[in-house]
């Protein structure tokens, strides 16, 4: 596991952190409920749990670089920066959604951040980024492209086939599994017999393990595979982290056993990163204000979806296709 | 009469299946311990262990191409890919090797596998978990395609298409997975390629196939209410397809409406209505009409997706449309 | 005016469009070093570099949607699937990414790929080497697919495919890249969607495209003789096609017969003739005819492909039966 | 490498190995002389220079295994024990071929031996062994399924697949690469930067290389193989060997430099193997009249095929599906 650096904690860094954290976290909340109350059409897979990976590594990117994310992406896009209004209008189907209304949860994007879209298709973000780090390097943007993916995600054929460009070509690539465990309904072990390190290791890539709730650390590791994604080629960074919330919203898990589910607030990123600045001397007033402060943001940014109107058919029927001149 | 829903009578056709021929197996993600993200499989593992009901990885193509390596060693396997929008990655396995082997072994053997592939619209589950490519396969000599629109054909069909000797696309409605209808105790064997005539009628034929029968009944019942009597079949198999109830049918009613879920260009209609307008063209009053999608993919949003899937209102006017 | 073979003004177009525009860059397999395995690649990676001119591993789906990302950041990649039938290992990239993004992403991006996929048998390359699957593709919204059937269409349409804004399938008949013919040293750009009269005629209109085209201007020949004139369209573009230029043509024929290599049943000319019988319904004197490979997978032996691939005698006697 | 048993060779044996060698490189020298007089339709892929793979790894199969091969796959059905009468005329698109001259080269097949085909599709072959082992494991027939694929293959995604359901469920699968080194025109070093070690390690698999060359040596690892697959589990067999041809019959190699394609003559396997039986006391008249007899065998076979007339359209036309009562 990549060190915990305890000297010269930059406590400014670690409280932004811990701030983009809590806009992820209060955001899957709100998703949680709305969809409860149906306000939120068809399924969504929330990151709850996972919020350090998304924080940590997306703190690593410059304006540049590009990411390809997964059906539970909310958190990266989040963490990328993207705006809250046209992230909630998008989920819940306006007018006023970034993408739309057309696609919702499992396919939001953001090209002016980089963010080529969370994806229904599990493992093909990976040749996505793949492609897109190829243009990186073709058109010396300098950037980096990052493929977020699953540990379930491993069995597909395109990480095996990508793996091998990204090395063949030393790609700025960096390839990050959020290895949760699980895959949908079965424990990821039941379906994978491979480690992601050997298979990086066989392809001769760096690859990297770090405890991915634990966001100084998570961090730490994500500059050190960003930098050398950009300078020396492709990087796999594995960050071991927790679903806490079923695949998807209405899933009961009831495949989990009780002492794995009450194990997860020990392992909560969010109250880690909290307690960690607490020991740092950031009082505990400021920290209660920084939660409501995101919940707050949230909450502004339902309201707006809320009042936002739904979209049009027409106009949507009329964008399949680019109209020339538009493009 | 006992009452099941639809996704219970493929579970059903499946655990008979499985129990009636040891050579049956059922592979997929999630249909083991799961149960299957429908349901359709569940209850499989605890009765036929975990050789015949495999939970498998996210690997579509390997999966897909195994069943057909496994059917050439006496299995008949039954895969699972859980939405029909995956089927992207499962191509070659059924179109390359399933469909054209026993062609292209000179008949040497057959390759009895299912591909099961739900599809379809209706919950909001956006571009990539909502597609109908079923007239992809049906352009495939050597595959077979069904698709149940009734409780009593999610049985039927399932079994038939188990029992069939040669390689069979089963196509399902998600949005059919809650009905509930009749279902007998003992399920009269279903042939495939055989349509059946859903609802009488004589002025115009209404051809449709899946889900979107039930909105061609509604439809059919609003225009009875303005006089016009429309017979309404149900294709259940669309490759091979009951040319000769299609052409009967509309010998008798000189009119004829296509509808389906799936995108109308280049759509299953697009192959029915070319042949009504061949085979059928003395018999014709009016242009062959045809309703499905929109060409755009299939929305997200409500407001997008209500009127992206066709309703009974745009089967009604199609059919008024046949009658002007 | 300067001859060309077929090939030639493929690699002359991508030799030109890697010219003109930086971001443009091809990939597949064997394209680089080896010029590709039926030469359109031939020296442009001498004359553009490794990395504009990518030799990719034996890995069809990861290229397939390698080329997404890459459009989504700026780039133009054309990418070659050697042959056709290995497209069953490419969809995902292309119909749930390349063709859904623009959309999905409420516009925000287009996707300026073209994937170029040779199809058509004529040279005894068994089922899994022969096979024409654009049906598939023209059923996809996102995606437009185009096929040249001359020299000339050759340069103009993967020109036009490269420089479109959103993803373009650009069909290449095998049998079609020894073809000599003329190519003016300023070749008038192509619009996508555009169809060309072949040859003009008064007694039935004659629709086709690729390879086909040639079979159809042979069989107009021969019906000449029998004082038929039959006027021949080349299509050029399947999704979008040009309907207009068909429609107004048949309403001057009152006759019409589609022809494609392609399997008959559910393949292109299932929508061609649905829409003439729709909206040229009374102008058609005579049902529309159809001509195709049957339906079966395209055979190895000489004696089985001569007869498997749709000639001109077979469209000369689908003309004639239009005239009965 | 497997190590090469010098005690107690089993001369029976090697002369058994050498002959069916000397059958397929009979066979293989007679297509290309047909091929270039146009009596072959479409493209054929030589084995000339692999025969020791084929006749090695077939002669450790027993009655129930099955096997799926390539597009280079004539070695593996004539070593299998495929009739060269049904053969040749498969190849030569005549009715008596065993698959009724509907496919030729690229998917020979005959269920009577196991042979569940070449391929037209790279890669293919592995998930179809991979299934035809999981009918042997369910149906408990006692049989070992066997993938032969090339190098270029190992890009596909469907090997990575393949090898982790294989180590998952422990199917009685035995993965055979024939490294000869080339991937049509380019050397696969160019386009795979992983091993087949790394990966099949990485799955928890058991991996040997040998000189595919050498018959006793890829036949006794073939022994050791096929036992393993049979009781243990997966195997992963790669024989180092050699493309003599081109890619294709046509192909004129240009791309290989003039010092490698000198080189082949050494690593000639059955120059090899007819040595080794001089060596061990087999006369030269003997081991000449035993590749005579394998020429007039093929010689045989080229005339029955000949003589044997066209496929009628009718009859495959009817036999895309199954006529209820045939199958
Ligand atoms: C190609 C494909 N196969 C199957 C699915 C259904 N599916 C959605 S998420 C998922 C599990 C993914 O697990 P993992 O990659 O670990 O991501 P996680 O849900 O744990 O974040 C599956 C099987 C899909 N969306 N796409
Ligand atoms: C899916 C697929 N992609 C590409 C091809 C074209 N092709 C045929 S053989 C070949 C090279 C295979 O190399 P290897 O696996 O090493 O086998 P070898 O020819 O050396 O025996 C390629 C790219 C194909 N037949 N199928
Ligand atoms: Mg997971
Ligand atoms: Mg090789």
């Amino acid at each position: 596991m990549a060190a915990r650096r305890d000297t010269n904690v930059d406590i400014g860094k670690l409280r932004a952190l811990h701030d983009v954290m809590l806009r992820v976290r209060a955001s899957e909340n709100a998703l949680s409920r709305l969809f409860a109350d149906s306000e939120i059409p068809g399924f969504i897979h929330l990151s709850l749990g996972q919020e350090a990976v998304a924080a940590g590594v997306c703190a690593a990117l410059g304006p540049r670089d590009t990411l390809a994310t997964t059906h539970r992406g909310h958190g990266h896009v989040i963490a990328r920066g993207m705006d809250l209004d046209s992230f909630f209008k998008e989920l819940m189907g306006r007018a006023g959604g970034k993408c739309g209304g057309r696609s919702g949860s499992m396919h939001v994007a953001d090209m002016s951040l980089g963010i080529l879209g969370a994806n229904g298709i599990v493992g093909a973000g990976i040749p996505l980024a793949l492609g897109s780090a190829i243009a990186h390097q073709t058109r010396g943007t300098g950037g980096v492209a990052v493929a977020f993916f699953g540990d379930g995600a491993m069995a597909e054929g395109a990480l095996h086939e990508s793996l091998n460009m990204a090395a063949l070509w030393e790609l700025p690539l960096l390839l990050v599994c959020e290895n949760n465990g699980w895959s949908e309904f079965s424990p990821t072990e039941r379906q994978f017999k491979g480690t992601l390190k050997g298979l990086a290791e066989t392809f001769g890539l760096v690859h990297r393990v770090v405890d991915g709730n634990d966001i100084e650390a998570t961090a730490a590791a994500a500059e050190e595979a960003v930098a050398h994604a950009r300078d020396k080629g492709p990087f796999v960074l594995e960050c071991m982290t927790t679903r806490v919330r079923g695949h998807f919203e209405g899933d009961a898990q009831k495949y989990r056993d009780t002492e794995e589910m009450q194990g997860l607030g020990a392992k909560d990123p969010i109250a880690r990163s909290r307690a960690r600045l607490g020991d740092l001397g950031v009082a505990e007033a400021e920290l209660d204000d920084m939660a409501t402060a995101a919940e707050r943001q949230v909450a502004a940014a339902v309201e707006a979806a809320r009042a936002d109107p739904l979209p049009d058919f027409d106009a949507a029927l009329a964008d399949v296709y680019t109209r020339r001149g538009t493009a | 009469m006992p009452q099941s829903r639809y996704i219970r009578a493929i579970n059903k056709a499946l655990a008979d299946a499985l129990e009636a021929d040891p050579d049956v197996i059922v592979m997929g993600e999630d249909i083991a311990e799961a149960g299957g993200s429908f349901k359709a499989t569940r209850g499989l593992l605890e009765r036929f262990g975990p050789q015949r009901v495999r939970d498998t990885p996210i690997s579509e193509y390997s999966i897909s191409t195994a069943a057909v390596g496994a059917a050439l060693t006496g299995l008949k396997p039954v895969v699972e890919i859980m939405f029909m929008d995956f089927v992207t990655l499962a191509m070659d396995g059924i179109v390359n090797q399933a469909a054209k082997s026993r062609f292209m072994f000179g008949g040497q053997a057959s390759v009895p596998m299912v591909v099961r592939l739900p599809h379809g619209g209706g919950v909001n589950a956006g571009p990539q978990h909502s597609q109908c490519l079923e007239a992809w396969f049906a352009h495939v000599p050597g595959l077979k395609v069904v698709c149940p629109a009734t409780v009593e054909d999610a049985y039927a069909l399932t079994r038939a298409a188990i029992d069939d000797p040669d390689p069979v696309v089963l196509v399902e409605n998600k949005a059919l997975y809650a009905l509930s209808g009749e279902l007998p105790d003992e399920v009269a064997p279903a042939r495939i390629g055989e349509a059946r005539i859903a609802r009488d009628g004589a002025d115009v034929t209404v051809i449709t196939y899946g889900a979107t029968l039930h909105a061609c009944l509604k439809a059919a019942e609003t225009l009875a209410g303005e006089g016009v009597s429309a017979e309404v079949i149900d294709l259940r198999s669309l490759q091979p397809w009951d040319k000769a109830t299609v052409l009967a049918s509309v010998a008798r009613t000189h009119r004829a409406v296509v509808a389906h879920e799936a995108v109308r260009d280049f759509g299953i209609g697009a192959e029915i209505a070319a042949v009504i307008g061949e085979e059928g063209f003395d018999d014709l009053d009016a242009p062959v009409g045809r309703v499905g999608a929109p060409f755009m993919p299939a929305p997200f949003a409500r407001s997008l997706e209500e009127r992206y899937i066709p309703d009974a209102g745009a089967i009604a006017a199609a059919v008024r449309r046949t009658l002007e």
